[in-house]
């Protein structure tokens, strides 16, 4: 199945054959191998649910495998736990950032690395020349005494990166690391990478972008449904070929916008400024009209103000000056899922009624009327395609994507007037990322209401330049609590990115 | 002259009431620390003070009681670790069922060895050592370096866990467990191993601060803990989970109890219950005055790995 | 289509039975050991036990249901509480401000009609619970002070003020007793079933748990407590939800509770408010109330549950001679036992679903 | 058992029952079966009988009742006031005839059972209330603390003493009130400084109490805190041991040879003797329907000079004790005494 390149010389660093592992009733891997050479980037790809995670869990010892043989550098390795890998010279960066919050830089990256005398000694002198050593050959800075919980996602990410790297690992492996990075970022970090890879190591990439994983991968293997579909080098494919292999299927390529009508104005907000979670001012004099009709796309990185803007976009706070006129309710897709979408534990249709305590609708006095939320809920899956067995399952069980949609819908619902949607394709496959700006785009062209009423104003916010530059009427930038509006005529992803990244993310102002 | 005589004894009797509350209440910080709050720390604490005396008969010491109690103490705490570490079970409720275990079992236990009507322990004497030179320091010398060991030792344990969680790799470790257990773990920490050794660690701390109890009053009776296992953990938050101001917090709250003892002796007209419940009205005020935002361990009282059923 | 959510329901729920037993078998056998160890025979304790508890009628309505009053209202305060994530460890002082303020009432109002004090001995007593909670209400939600220890400490003042009380504002009229005097009939709960101890109190409480099940299920303020003590940060950014109103509200309607408690106490027991009404209820009643998963229904049938336990275990101390510090033990090994016994299946429910065939759903 | 702690003791007041005590033990059955035993008697404590004080005497009393009338015996420890009816109804209703219910808090709900159950005798300690089958036994604790009084005015050299006392409930407060006035006859000039720790189980809180009067030159110490009194004994032995001339008073029970080197003497009552003779005065028939005072006249309450400290006595204040307790005896000297039971209770 596999295809083995030419450095097939010496054994590959990372082997894995037969990996198989179950979730109670899911088959998350069906009998995966693998084989990662030393000297190479090589990418992991496929839809949400194909795997990825899974295997990549699996060679951090985060996810014991039901059955299959590991080896590293032609020797079987037993990883239990995440102790195992990093014994076995495994660094994992993760999807989801595992720094502790409350620690400095310092402290996390130190953390876990006993240097001598038994762990009686912290020894920070060393840890910090070490740091700074590295900062200086690959390009990440940061400072190693803040507070990691002070810091925004893409400068976490730097932190995960660089613990990952003291602890000098040979195969180095990265859960979808390009998320949180502007597009100039992006590239740096690529050529980091590379760098790493020509160093001797192997680097293991989960991707989703189809133009990343061709600039950067050596080598690709492709998983779906549990199984490796595909692997071999990356020079023979195309984006074409690729997402065929990805989804199974042709993707159509999405229309362009068309140019909106837009309607009555909806949102007007004057010299607004408002204080992040720190006290610090996260945006600062903020002009912004919406009106029926049109998606306003607001790019820029996460920790400019983005949390701040959104929240008092969706009349969840309000700002410390400034005027802000809002239409009675609006949606709001926020940018954490199940911290501040969806409530875990809750079923579906609790879930939806999250959103809906004020509507008259789903309510008798102070009573919830449970029976029309139960069929609004089911109504919702229907329309939205969310997969589940029944409204009745929790939230946590649900995929991304189909955690995502069912966000999407309820807010609809909600809402026809207003919604503002913050990353609202993070973590999603192309095919649910697809189907969710489909949606946006869908409901700001038609006439939604039921009543035929003008369509709703759509905000998205976003550090994917892609998604905004695809899906947005008008595109601002939000840099350093700063609101920038960008020239239709200036509308290129070279002229946006470099908007973005400006000293971007710097907390210290 | 007569004024410094009463402050200086008042400081004395504020470390001798403290001493028992630093010792637990060390114990729990770095059991909080690590994500584990003790409610059965009370159940420790008498269990260690049976332990002291059983301990201090037994080798007619009073340092074979501080032992015993300690490794007594520590028992309970194992049982106590056992089913939050090892079972994943609540923390709240656990500790709740090992106060009234202990408290049970001790008077069993008690009842057992001494008979039903209980006896009169005279059990060896924690005799008050002073340190050479510094006790002979005005008001201050006779109050603070005229103690008991276990003062001592409170202290230095008190530097010592300080130096520990903040200034060693172990201490690093232990404070990532108890601030976000999946991120320690990703970065190779045993988190289950580091609460449990973190648990028990606090159990015996509140054992010896029970030995203590039974030794400096030189007897032991059912219940003679008085509610110290729930005072230590509003220590702890007090003493904003660093050993260092715990020490102090205990000394604090020592003090508003031996101002109680001071201000009866004085013959104030004021009903007693109010002196009574001056230390936990200071403590209140001075939770609300000063300790204000200080941030528990984020994962404290949370089990882990979390279930998902 | 069996769906791996209705499995997972219909396992939990099979399992229930299965619990009961295994922690039944874990506490007979320690206890039994415990017991040979000590010198008793065990089939006399065991049997005074269930004599105590349910050995006869008036033994069940008088003391089992009787002793079950304090812990389902403490208990329901707690997992009313502990719903929207307010840890109130307080039910103990609130009980106890509850207890003063119902026989201060019931004392001060004893000259009017029955159906007039006893409903206003119950809602000042209420009241008072929830003043006595708003303390740490206040320094939680002004101050950002941890309502855990705050409780704690309010619970050790509420002890002395009661020591104040009882020697002072409310002495017994002749000033040697440190009580207060006894309420008139007028202001003492009616009996529930003639003929025994049973008071209305334990009518009210399982009213309460009926009601408080129901607020939660159904009502639009108990969907947002739930959602607020679940995931504080959905609740506001996503339910909009004022999390400290919800808070107030609940923290306040804890003390209530708890102090009703203290006044069917006062009002349906004891009649006189005495030093060390309660042994500790407040603490129990946080095992009462995580022992039954925080449902209000459940809380009423551990509630009884610990009733029948405490009534067996004086039957046990009369006719066995078991010491009344063994029944302490004993009550901590039920609490284990039926945490180890839960946990247990868990593992089993987890083990048997990963063990069944894959699913068509996509849950995962 | 729990006695071999104060052998002494014990075999003296076995001694004292002598000749009847035999008779009667001789005629009847092991304690324990029912079947044959005469009569049922159980007893009703708040606290644990492990504190070798107050309920510990009322255990023991409970034994001697079972060792010498052969009676089927029985106790609960109540937790809660809650629980008091439950208990004298389980009892009650279970045959037993005579409930010793140790404690005032006791009261209210013994007149209850009192009244539903007419062939059961209810005998609460220190109780205020009256029935004509529920009789408060009133230890006069404070003539014997009266006559601690007067020793330690006489024996003070700072002319200041000091009493700890548990929870301030009457019997407490009494025996303060006579010690006080005690000393006051013998001293006028005397200070006298009490505490209250508030719990009668804390023994680090009496021994602070107890450091905190010794601070105020308080050199004669006597306490009312039942198991929390080896606190007391502690602070005073640590203070000797700094070169201190101060003393203790034992209380409640004798415990002259808990600290023989410390305690100068100690004011008792002898509850079991004291349940004895009310069960003797109830198995005769003979018990009144009006409150039991257990005092000096019955030899149940006295101040016991510590033999081993007697030479810490002078003739003259030997003599004035024992002149002043023939004085109580025969009502000739007058002591400030609690009346635990109203005259319109004691009338009823």
């Amino acid at each position: 199945m596999t295809d083995s390149g030419a450095e097939s010389a010496s054994p590959p660093s990372v082997e894995l054959e037969a990996i198989r592992k179950r979730f109670g009733p899911v088959v998350a891997l069906d009998g995966v191998d693998l084989e990662a050479f030393s000297g190479e980037v090589h990418a992991l790809v496929g839809e949400n649910g194909a795997g990825k995670t899974t295997l990549m869990g699996v060679l951090s010892g985060v996810v014991r495998a039901d059955e299959g043989v590991i080896r590293i550098a032609g020797r079987p390795v037993r990883l239990a736990k995440p102790r195992d890998a990093w014994a076995a010279g495994i660094g994992m960066v993760h999807q989801h950032l595992t720094l502790v919050p409350t620690l400095t830089v310092l402290e996390n990256v130190a953390l876990g690395v006993r240097s001598a005398a038994w762990g009686l000694r912290l020894p920070f002198d060393q840890v910090r020349s070490r740091l700074d050593a590295l900062s200086n050959e690959t390009g990440l800075s940061v400072d190693p005494d803040v507070v990691v919980e002070r810091l925004s996602v893409g400068e976490r990410q730097r932190v995960e990166i660089l613990k990952v790297l003291y602890r000098d690992p040979r195969v180095l492996v990265l859960d979808e690391p390009t998320s949180v990075l502007a597009p100039q970022e992006v590239e740096e970090f690529f050529s980091v990478l590379r760098g790493l890879a020509s160093e001797g190591r192997t680097v293991l990439l989960i991707l989703h972008k189809i133009d990343e994983i061709l600039a950067v991968a050596d080598r690709v293997t492709v998983l779906r449904g549990g199984r490796v579909v595909h692997s071999g080098v990356s020079d023979t494919m195309d984006s074409g070929s690729l997402a065929r292999l990805m989804i199974g299927r042709a993707v159509a390529a999405h229309e362009p916008p068309r140019p909106s009508e837009p309607g009555a104005e909806l949102v007007r907000l004057e010299g607004v400024s408002a204080r992040g979670s720190k006290g610090e001012m996260a945006l600062r004099d903020v002009h912004l009209t919406v009106r029926r009709g049109e998606i306003v796309g607001v790019a820029g990185v996460d920790g400019n103000g983005q949390r701040e803007l959104a929240l008092i976009l969706a009349g969840a706070e309000s700002p410390e000056f400034g005027t802000v006129h809002l239409p009675d309710t609006v949606g709001f897709i926020p940018a954490d899922r199940l911290g501040e979408a969806l409530v875990p534990d809750f079923d579906l249709t609790q879930n939806v009624a999250l959103a809906l305590t004020e509507a008259p609708r789903y309510r008798q006095g102070a009573l919830l009327r449970w029976g029309r939320l139960r069929s609004a809920t089911a109504r919702l899956m229907d329309l939205h395609g969310v997969g589940a067995p029944t409204p009745a399952v929790r939230a946590w069980q649900l995929s991304g994507g189909n955690q995502q949609k069912l966000v999407v819908g309820r807010e609809l619902m909600r809402s026809q007037n207003l919604l503002i949607a913050r990353n609202p394709t993070r973590g999603l496959d192309v095919a649910a990322g697809r189907f969710v700006k489909d949606e946006l785009r869908r409901m700001s062209r038609s006439s939604a209401g039921e009543e035929g009423e003008d369509p709703p104003g759509v905000v998205v916010i976003s550090s994917d330049l892609d998604e905004v530059l695809e899906l947005s009427d008008r595109i601002f930038v939000l840099r350093r609590g700063r609101l920038l509006a960008v020239p239709e005529d200036r509308r290129t992803r070279e002229f946006v990115g470099a908007l973005m990244v400006a000293h971007a993310g710097d907390p210290s102002e | 002259m007569a004024e410094l005589a009463l402050l200086t004894s008042f400081l004395a009797a504020s470390v001798r009431l403290g001493v028992p509350l630093a010792l637990a209440a060390l114990g729990e910080t770095v059991s909080e620390r690590a994500g584990v709050i003790n409610i059965g720390l009370e159940g420790s604490l008498i269990a260690g003070a049976l332990g002291g005396a059983l301990g201090a008969l037994a080798w007619s010491s009073a340092f074979g009681g501080i032992l015993t109690g300690a490794a007594v103490g520590a028992l309970v705490a194992v049982v106590f670790a056992a089913f939050v570490v090892g079972l994943n079970t609540d923390q709240i409720i656990t500790g709740t069922a090992i106060t009234m275990g202990g408290l049970g079992v001790t008077g069993a236990v008690y009842q057992a060895r001494f008979g039903l009507t209980g006896t009169t322990l005279t059990l060896p004497p924690l005799s008050s050592v002073p340190v050479p030179l510094l006790h002979r320091i005005p008001v201050l010398g006779p109050a603070l370096f005229d103690q008991a060991p276990t003062a001592y030792f409170a202290v230095v344990m008190g530097i010592l866990l300080w130096y520990g969680l903040f200034r060693t790799e172990w201490g690093l470790e232990l404070r990532a467990v108890g601030e976000s257990p999946d991120a320690a773990q990703a970065a190779g920490v045993r988190v289950r191993w580091t609460r449990f050794w973190a648990t028990v660690f606090g159990g015996l701390m509140a054992g010896i601060a029970g030995a203590h109890l039974a030794l400096d009053s030189g007897t032991f009776i059912e219940g003679m803990s008085g509610g110290r296992g729930f005072i230590a953990l509003a220590v702890v938050v007090l003493g904003r989970w660093n050993p260092l101001w715990v020490v102090v917090a205990a000394i604090f709250f020592g003090g508003a109890s031996a101002l109680q003892f001071s201000m009866q002796a004085l013959g104030w007209d004021v009903p007693h219950q109010f002196f009574l419940a001056l230390p936990y009205l200071l403590t209140l005020a001075a939770l609300a005055g000063w300790v204000g935002r200080a941030r528990a361990p984020s994962a404290l009282a949370h089990p882990w790995p979390k279930t998902s059923i | 289509m069996l769906t791996p959510g209705t499995r997972v329901n219909r396992l939990l729920r099979f399992g229930g039975l299965g619990v009961a037993l295994a922690a039944l078998l874990i506490t007979g056998v320690v206890a039994v050991g415990a017991l040979v160890a000590g010198g008793y025979d065990p089939g006399v304790a065991l049997g005074a036990l269930v004599r105590g508890a349910v050995g006869s009628p008036e033994q069940f309505f008088s003391v089992t249901l009787v002793r079950s009053v304090p812990l389902i209202l403490t208990g329901l305060a707690v997992a009313l509480a502990f719903r929207a994530g307010v840890w109130n460890i307080g039910a103990e002082g609130q009980l106890y401000a509850g207890a003063m303020a119902g026989v201060w009432i019931g004392l001060a109002a004893g000259d009017l009609p029955g159906w007039i004090v006893v409903p206003l001995v119950l809602v000042v007593a209420s009241t008072a619970g929830a003043v006595w909670a708003l303390v740490p209400t206040l320094m939680r939600l002004r101050l950002g002070v941890g309502e855990v220890i705050t409780t704690i400490l309010m619970n050790f003042v509420a002890i002395h003020l009661v020591g104040y009380m009882v020697h002072g504002p409310l002495q017994e009229s002749r000033g040697v007793f440190p009580q207060t005097d006894a309420l008139a009939a007028a202001a003492r709960l009616p009996a529930l079933i003639p003929g025994t101890r049973l008071h209305v109190g334990f009518a009210v409480a399982v009213l309460l748990g009926v009601a408080l099940w129901l607020v939660l299920r159904g009502t639009v303020f108990g969907f947002r407590l739930r959602a607020v003590g679940q995931s504080p940060a959905a609740a506001r950014i996503t339910g909009r939800i004022d999390g400290k109103r919800v808070i107030l509200v609940t923290f306040l309607a804890s003390g209530a509770l708890a102090g009703l408690a203290g006044a069917m106490e006062v009002s349906g027991r004891t009649f006189a408010l005495y030093e060390g009404l309660s042994p500790g209820w407040g603490y129990t009643a946080i095992a009462v109330a995580l022992l039954a998963g925080l449902h209000p229904m459940g809380v009423v049938a551990v509630g009884i549950m610990f009733g029948a336990l405490e009534g067996g275990a004086g039957a046990m101390q009369r006719e066995a001679g078991i010491p009344a510090a063994w029944v302490s033990g004993i009550e901590a090994l039920v609490i284990l036992a039926v945490l180890a016994a839960g946990q247990g299946r868990k593992w089993l429910v987890q083990t048997r679903l990963e063990r069944g065939r894959p699913a068509e759903a996509s849950v995962g | 058992m729990a006695v071999a702690s104060e052998p002494v003791d014990f075999v003296r007041r076995v001694a004292r029952l002598g000749l009847w005590l035999a008779f009667l033990s001789s005629a009847c059955q092991p304690p324990g079966e029912d079947a044959g035993a005469p009569f049922q008697v159980a007893l009703l404590t708040s606290g644990p009988v492990s504190d070798a004080g107050w309920y510990a005497g009322a255990y023991e009393g409970l034994q001697m009742i079972a060792d010498s009338f052969g009676a089927h015996i029985s106790h609960q420890q109540t937790r809660t006031p809650a629980e008091f009816d439950e208990a004298f109804f389980a009892y009650a209703s279970s045959g037993y005839d005579l409930i010793f219910a140790h404690g005032f808090e006791y009261q209210d709900a013994a007149i209850r059972a009192g009244a539903e159950f007419p062939e059961t005798t209810i005998i609460v300690s220190a109780g205020g209330r009256v029935a004509h089958n529920v009789i408060p036994l009133i230890f006069q604790l404070e003539e014997g603390s009266y006559l601690a009084g007067i020793a330690a005015g006489s024996l003070t050299k700072t002319g200041v003493i000091g009493m700890v006392g548990g929870v301030a409930i009457p019997p407490a407060e009494g025996t303060f009130d006579a010690f006080e006035a005690g000393a006051k006859s013998v001293r006028p000039d005397v200070e006298v400084l009490v505490t209250w720790i508030g719990s009668w189980n804390d023994v680090t809180a009496a021994k602070e109490a107890a450091v905190a009067l010794l601070r105020r030159d308080v050199d004669i110490l006597i306490h009312n805190t039942d198991a929390a009194s080896f606190g007391v004994f502690q602070a005073v032995r640590e203070a000797r041991g700094d070169g201190r001339d101060v003393w203790a008073m034992g209380m409640n029970r004798d415990q002259n040879d808990v600290a023989p080197e410390l305690i100068l003497g100690s004011a008792v009552i002898r509850i079991p003797e004291g349940f004895v003779e009310i069960t003797r005065l109830w198995y005769d028939g003979d018990l009144p329907g009006e409150a039991y005072y257990a005092g000096s006249k019955a030899s149940l309450v006295d101040y016991v000079v510590n033999p081993a400290r007697v030479a810490e006595y002078t003739p003259e204040l030997l003599a004035l004790l024992e002149e002043t307790r023939t004085g109580i005896r025969e009502g000739t000297v007058d002591i400030p005494r609690i009346q635990f039971v109203s005259d319109e209770e004691a009338n009823r």
